[in-house]
C-alpha cells in the first residue's frame, strides 16, 4: 500500500468544450454514469492503492465540487493525518499558471508526510492499481514515470491529447500532441509518479522561468536531464473533453467488459452517497439494455439510457440513447432520443426531443425551474 | 443533563420464528426492502422524532448488527451527547450473565439510562416496519399524565384474538390487557411500543427481578403488574401502516405491501417510502447502479443499486447486488444482497438469503407456501 | 479485500489485580496519564501504524470502553472498510457462551477475522503504555518468514524471573520458552503482543479448543503448544518504552515515569507524550482551561483542561476537572477525572479515583504503600 | 428543546479597532480564554437551547473560521437535517449590507425546516438558556424580542453599542447609540428572535428601499408597527469590538464568577478539540492566577495570564497581565507584562515587553517567523 504516496489533482482542465455541462461546475463533478461524478475514478485510484492524503487543486470557486467531496469521508479520506484538501481559488483573469496554483499552496507539501507524488487530472477515467505503477517506478529507478495507453483514435476520442515519443525501453524521447486521427499512438493519460522535491523543485523552477503555462510543460522540458519513462496501461481509457466524448464515455459503461472493468476489478468506485430508496419498476414499463440509478419511478419506456437518482418516467414516455441527471421528470407521451438532460429539468407531455450520436441535445440544469418548484411543493421528495 | 426522553431498542432476541433468515445474523438486522434492515425503520424514526439517546440491546449473534450500526451515523445519531449505544450483555465482578426477557434486559442497563435520568423511557422493538413520530405519541403521554402509553393499532376483530388487546375506557385509558383472548371486547392491538415514566418503571422492574415466577417480558409480567397495581396507563391509537416482521409469513407480506403501494401516496395508512419528509436512513454502500439488459422483462417491482437484470421480475423485490440471468424468472419473492439467479432457473414465492445461488435452471418455491433459502446456499434441483 | 494484517485487542479481561479501579470499569478503559485511558496507547499505535482494521475484544463492564471507543474517529480509526469493531460476547442459536481465554475469545471471532482474509493477525493488550511501529514488527516477521513473532523487552536479569521469558538463537529464533524462570538463561521477556501466519493461528486455535486441559489463553497454552510442534518462532526486540499496567504498582510507576521523563526525549527509552510524530490519541471534552488560583504551587506535575487547583500539587498527575482546594496538598498521586480534593485535604502516593471527595481536612495515604480510593467515594478523616 | 428554531449569525462585524487579531481572520476565529474561539460561545447557546441548524454569514474569505467550524462536529451540528451552513464571500468593496448578504441565500431560509429564527453577532459575550427567551417571546406574543442588559458603563466597555429605549412593559420606543460613559443604560445585545416570515419580508423590504445598511436598522424602524419587547439578561455580558475590550474580556475570566458563569452554568462551551497532551508544570515553576491550556510546558512564572495551548515557557520567564496565544515560545529570561501575543510568536531571550492595560502591546501571528520553523523541524510537534 502507497502509504508514502501523495496524490495531487490537477483540476486546472480545459472545459470549453462541454458547454453548458460546466455551466454550474468543474468538470471535475460533471455527474457521470448514473450516481458518480467524473473526479471519483481517480480518486478511487488513488485511495484503493492506499494513498491517504489527496491535495485537489482548481481554479474555479465550485460549491458542487465542494459540496460532492464534503470531508472525503466517502473516500474514507476524512482523516487526521493526512486527508483531503481542497484548494479552491476564484477565478482570476487571466487564468493562473497550474504551477502557481501549486506554488500558492507550498505548506500542502511541506506537511503532508509522504516522500513521493502521484500527479494526476480528472479528465481521463480509467482504472488502475497504481501499486503496480509505483513498483515500476521504484523498480526502474525512473525520475519520473508518465503513464500513457496504445490506441488507435479512429473514433477522434483522443483528440488533442498529448502523444508521447517513446523509446524500445520506454523512455521518452519526445512528446507532441494528437491533432488529427491517427491510426496508432501512445496517449499521455496525464499521470505522473516523481519524488516530492522533484516536484517543488519544478514548481520553483516554473515560476521562476515563468515560461511554462502548465506544470506538463516543465516536465517535458526535462526529458533530456532526466530520467523519464512511460508506464503502459492497457486497461480501459476515456478522455472526457467535449460534449461527445463525455456522451460516448458514458454509452461506452452500457458494454459488460468496460462495468467490470470499472466497477468490479482492482477495487471499488467510491462516491456520496444519498438516501434514496430503492428504483419502482412499475407494471407496464419497458427498461433494456440500460443503467439506473436508485430512487426512480418507472413507469415508462428506457432503452440504451443511463438515468441518474431521483428520475420519474411517466406513462408512455420513451427515452432512447440518452443520459439522464438526477431528479428530472420525463412526463407522459414524450420521446427522447440522444439527449443529455442536466439535473431537475422537467419535459413536459408530448415534446419530442431527437438529437445526434455525435451532437447529442443538451437541456441545461433546471430548465422548467417554476414548474419543478411547484412538484417538489406538491410531492416533497 | 436530563433529558425528557431517551430510547431503548430491544434487539437481543433470537427472532427464531423468521428461521433460516436468523441462522447467523440478528432479527433487526435481517434485510428488507432492498435496502433495508429491518431495524432501519426503528432508527430512522428516532431519528426523526429529534430522539437523540437511544440504546439498542444486542445479544443474539450480533456482528452484523453491530457493524451495522455503527456509532449511527447513517440515522444522523453520532451525537456528542448521546446518539447511539450498544449495549450488548457484561460481566460484573461476580461474573456474567445473560439477558433473560425484555425487562430484564431493561433492568441490566440501568446504569446506561440513569446516565441521562430521563423523565421518560421508549421501549421500542428492532423488528417492526412503520413510520412513526414518537414525540406525537409523548405528547399524549404528558397529557394524559400517564405513568405508562401503550401505542395500540386498531385490527380487524375477527383478528383480534391473535394480538395483545388493550381493553379502555373513552378517554383511552386502559382498564384491561388480553393476551389473545378468544372474545375480544376490543380491537386495539398492542404495538409493543411502550412510554414509561422512568421512576415508575424502574420500581417495577426491580420489583419484576425479585419475583421468580416472571418471565421479566414487558408485555407478559410489566404491563399486566403495572395494571394490577393500578398505574395510570393509556393506549396511544396509531393510525399508520404497520407491521410486525418477526414471522416468515408476516416478512413476506409486509415485503409485498411495499411492492404494491403508491411510493408517494398521501394515505397515511399506507408506508410511502418516497416520502422524503420522514426518510428511511440506512447504510449505503459502493455499488454501481443496476443495470438492466437487453432480454429483461421487469415488472411491479423494487430494485436497487448493484443489481444485474437479464431476465424477468415480476411482483418481487431485489436487494443490493443482485444478479438474475438470461431468461430466470423471480415472481412474488424477495432476493436478498448479493444472491445470484443463474440463466434459466425460476424463483416463485420464495425468500431467497444473501450470497445464495440458484444454479442454472433450477427452480425454487412452488407457489402455494413461501419457500425460504438461507444465507449461502448453493441451490440446484427443485427446491420448495 | 485481502489484507496483510489486521489486529485484535484482548480487552475484555477482568483486571482484578487493578483492585479497587477496576470494580465498575474495564481495566484498559481505566484512566491513565491525566488525559487517556489506557486502551488509548494500542489504539494510537494501530493508528499511527496505519492498521486500520481493529477488533477490540470487549466482555467485563463495558459500559464506559464501549463509549469511549464508539466508532474510533478520536484515533481516525472510522474508516469506511474496516476500522474499529467492538467484539464483545454474544449468543447463537444453541444460548451464548462467556469469552473462557484470550485464544477463546479470538477464535469465537473468526467471522470477524475471516471477513478480512488477513495474511497475518496482530494480537494486542489493551493494558500496555508504549509507543510502538507494528509495521516494523510485521516487516521483522515478513523477513523472517516465521509462522509466529513474539514482541520482547529486555529486562535486567534479575528481575527476568518475574516475566515469560524468551530463550532464542542468535538470530533470534525462539527454541524455549519459559514462564517465570527461577534461572532465567536470557533477558527477553515477552511484551504479549503477537503477530502470526492467520492460517497457522486458527490451526492451532481450533486444536486447542479441544484440548480440555487447555485454559485457551495465548501465553500459557497456545504459544507453548506452537513451540512443541516446531512452527518457527521469532523473537522481535523492543527498545522503547514499556509498561504493562496491570497491578496498582505498576500502574503507579508507569505514572511516576511519564511526570518523570523529558516528554521531547530523544531517547527511545522513555515514552516521550510530547513527540507529535507519534501522537497519542484520545476522545476529547469540553473542558475549560485549567485555572490555577493566586495560592497555588505546582512542581513537576501533569495536569490538563477543567482543573481548579488552589493548593499544593507536586509530583503528581491531575485529570480532566479535577479541584484542589485552598492549602490542599497531592503528593505523588494519580487523581482522577472529576476527583475533588477539598481545602486542607491532603493526599500522599495515592490514586484517587473518578468522582471522589476528599472532605476538608481529611487525609489520604501514608507515603509508605500505595493507596487507592475507589470512584465515587467520600472520604472523611484518615485513610490508608 | 427549540427543535423549530434556526440560528442565524450575523458575521458582518465591525472589525476596525481589533487591529492585528484580525488581520489574518474575522472577529468570529480570534482566540479567546486559552482554548475558544469567539464564536463558540454564541454558537454554544444556540445548540445548548437544541437548535439543530445554525447559518454563518461572514463577507471576508476565511479559512481561519472554515477550519475552525469543519463539519461542526464539536457542535453536535454535522447533521443530515439541518447542520452548520456556512456562506463566506469574499469581500467585496464596497462591503454589501448584511441585508443583501442574507438575500444572496435566501436558499437557506426556504429549506431549513423550523418557523423562528435567532439572528444573533457573534461580538456579544455571554452565556443564556435561549428556551427561556424563546417561551418570553411566544407566551408575549412579540413579533420581535430583543436581548438587552443594563448596565453602568463606567469604562466605556459598550461604547459604540445600540441602547434600547423602553417603556414599563418592555416595549422598545426607540433605539440611540452609546457614545460616551453613561450612568446606567440598556444595551442591545445585538440577539433578536423572530418569525421566520418576517424575516424574509425584511430582508426583501431591506433590498427594495435600499436605505438600510443593516438588518437591524430595518426591525429599528418598524418600532410603531410590530410588538418589539425586550428581553432582560442579567448574566455576565461583554463586547468585543477593540482590542482593549478584548485585553479587559479576557481579563475578566480570571474572575471566579465570570468562569462559573460562562463555562458551567446553562451548559457547555463547544469547541474544535485537538490531541495536545496535558501541561507539564516543571520544578521551580510559579503559577499564580491564570488560566492553562493543554499542551504547556511550564519552566518560568506566570500571573494573571490566559495561555493558550502548546506555550513553551522556559526557565526564568516572567509573563504577567498577559495573553498568550497558542504554539508561542516565551525565551529564558524574558519579560512580559500587558502583552498580548499572536499565534506561534517567539520572545527571544531576554526580551521586555511592557504594555499598559488599556494599550496592550500587540504582536501580530508569527513574528520571528523563521526561528519558530526551524525550531518546528527540530521539535517536531
Amino acid at each position: 500500500m502507497l502509504v508514502n504516496y501523495i496524490g495531487v489533482l490537477n483540476l486546472n482542465e480545459e472545459e470549453g468544450n462541454l458547454k453548458s455541462l460546466t455551466v454550474n461546475r468543474p468538470l471535475a463533478s460533471v455527474i457521470i454514469f448514473g450516481r458518480y461524478r467524473v473526479i471519483d475514478f481517480i480518486l478511487s485510484n488513488l485511495v484503493n492503492a492506499g494513498v491517504k492524503t489527496v491535495g485537489i487543486f482548481g481554479q474555479t470557486h465550485s460549491r458542487s465540487l465542494v459540496d460532492h467531496l464534503g470531508t472525503g469521508k466517502p473516500w474514507d479520506l476524512n482523516r487526521k493525518n493526512g486527508g483531503l484538501f481542497i484548494f479552491n481559488y476564484s477565478l482570476e483573469n487571466p487564468p493562473i499558471s497550474d504551477a502557481k496554483l501549486l506554488k500558492n499552496n507550498m505548506e500542502f507539501f511541506y506537511r503532508s508526510s509522504g516522500d513521493h507524488i502521484i500527479l494526476a487530472s480528472s479528465r481521463m477515467i480509467y482504472k488502475i492499481d497504481f501499486n503496480e505503477v509505483a513498483r515500476y517506478h521504484e523498480e526502474m529507478g525512473n525520475d519520473i514515470t508518465v503513464l500513457y495507453k496504445k490506441v488507435n483514435d479512429s473514433e477522434g476520442r483522443f483528440l488533442n491529447c498529448d502523444v508521447l515519443n517513446l523509446d524500445k525501453g520506454n523512455e521518452v524521447l519526445s512528446v507532441g500532441r494528437l491533432l488529427g486521427l491517427n491510426a496508432s499512438v501512445n496517449i499521455s493519460m496525464e499521470t505522473f509518479i516523481l519524488k516530492k522535491e522533484l516536484l517543488i523543485d519544478f514548481i520553483y523552477r516554473a515560476i521562476e522561468k515563468s515560461k511554462y503555462n502548465s506544470f506538463k510543460e516543465c516536465i517535458y522540458d526535462s526529458l533530456d536531464k532526466l530520467k523519464v519513462r512511460a508506464y503502459e496501461y492497457k486497461g480501459y481509457l476515456s478522455f472526457i473533453n467535449s460534449v461527445r466524448s463525455y456522451y460516448l464515455t458514458s454509452m461506452d459503461i452500457l458494454d459488460l467488459r468496460v462495468r467490470r472493468e470499472l466497477f468490479f476489478e482492482k477495487g471499488k468506485i467510491y462516491t456520496k452517497t444519498n438516501d434514496s430508496p430503492p428504483t419502482k419498476y412499475y407494471e407496464g414499463c419497458e427498461v433494456e439494455n440500460s443503467l439506473i440509478s436508485n430512487g426512480c419511478l418507472i413507469k415508462g419506456r428506457v432503452k440504451n439510457s443511463i438515468i441518474s437518482r431521483g428520475v420519474e418516467i411517466k406513462e408512455g414516455a420513451v427515452v432512447e440513447d440518452s443520459i439522464v441527471f438526477s431528479n428530472c421528470i420525463i412526463e407522459k407521451g414524450t420521446f427522447l432520443k440522444n439527449v443529455i438532460l442536466d439535473k431537475n429539468v422537467i419535459i413536459e407531455e408530448g415534446k419530442r426531443l431527437i438529437g445526434d450520436k455525435k451532437f447529442p441535445v443538451v437541456i441545461e440544469k433546471g430548465e422548467i425551474v417554476e414548474n419543478l418548484l411547484r412538484k417538489a411543493g406538491e410531492i416533497k421528495r | 443533563m436530563e433529558r425528557e426522553i431517551i430510547a431503548l431498542i430491544l434487539a437481543g432476541g433470537q427472532g427464531s420464528r423468521l428461521e433460516l433468515l436468523t441462522k447467523t445474523n440478528a432479527k433487526p438486522a435481517v434485510e428488507f426492502g432492498g435496502k433495508y434492515r429491518i431495524i432501519d425503520f426503528t432508527l430512522s424514526n428516532c431519528s426523526n422524532s429529534s430522539i437523540e439517546v437511544v440504546g439498542v440491546l444486542t445479544q443474539y449473534q450480533p456482528l452484523i448488527l453491530h457493524s451495522h450500526i455503527g456509532i449511527g451515523s447513517a440515522w444522523d445519531l453520532d451525537r456528542v451527547n448521546g446518539g447511539v449505544t450498544i449495549l450488548p450483555p457484561y460481566t460484573e465482578e461476580r461474573g456474567g450473565k445473560w439477558y433473560s426477557g425484555t425487562a430484564d434486559a431493561v433492568l441490566k442497563n440501568i446504569n446506561f439510562v440513569e446516565k441521562y435520568s430521563p423523565e421518560n423511557l421508549l421501549i421500542l422493538s428492532g423488528d417492526h416496519v412503520y413510520k412513526m413520530d414518537y414525540l406525537k405519541m409523548l405528547k399524549f403521554h404528558k397529557q394524559k399524565n400517564a405513568d405508562a402509553t401503550i401505542a395500540v393499532t386498531k385490527v380487524p376483530i375477527e383478528e383480534a384474538s391473535r394480538f395483545g388487546i388493550m381493553n379502555t375506557y373513552e378517554d383511552y385509558k386502559i382498564y384491561e390487557f388480553e393476551e389473545k383472548p378468544k372474545k375480544p371486547k376490543s380491537t386495539l392491538a398492542s404495538m409493543g411500543i411502550y412510554i414509561f415514566k422512568w421512576d415508575k418503571l424502574k420500581e417495577v422492574l426491580m420489583e419484576d427481578a425479585r419475583d421468580e415466577n416472571s418471565s421479566h417480558d414487558f408485555g407478559k409480567d410489566i404491563i399486566p403488574k403495572m395494571l394490577k397495581k393500578g398505574y395510570k396507563m393509556y393506549a396511544y391509537v396509531f393510525n399508520g401502516y404497520w407491521k410486525d416482521v418477526g414471522t416468515i409469513n408476516s416478512y413476506w407480506e409486509a415485503s409485498m405491501d411495499l411492492i404494491k403501494e403508491d411510493p408517494y401516496s398521501p394515505k397515511e395508512e399506507e408506508l410511502r417510502l418516497f416520502d422524503g419528509s420522514w426518510k428511511i436512513y440506512s447504510v449505503s454502500f459502493a455499488y454501481p447502479p443496476q443495470y438492466i439488459g437487453p432480454s429483461a422483462n421487469i415488472s411491479n417491482s423494487l430494485i436497487v443499486e448493484g443489481c444485474i437484470v437479464f431476465g424477468t421480475v415480476s411482483n418481487s423485490i431485489l436487494s443490493y447486488g443482485v444478479v438474475v440471468g438470461e431468461k430466470a424468472e423471480i415472481i412474488d419473492s424477495i432476493i436478498m444482497s448479493d444472491a445470484v439467479i443463474e440463466d434459466g432457473a425460476k424463483v416463485i414465492k420464495s425468500i431467497i438469503g444473501p450470497k445464495v445461488v440458484v444454479k442454472r435452471g433450477s427452480v425454487v418455491g412452488d407457489g402455494k407456501e413461501i419457500t425460504v433459502v438461507r444465507e449461502g446456499e448453493i441451490v440446484t434441483g427443485s427446491v420448495n
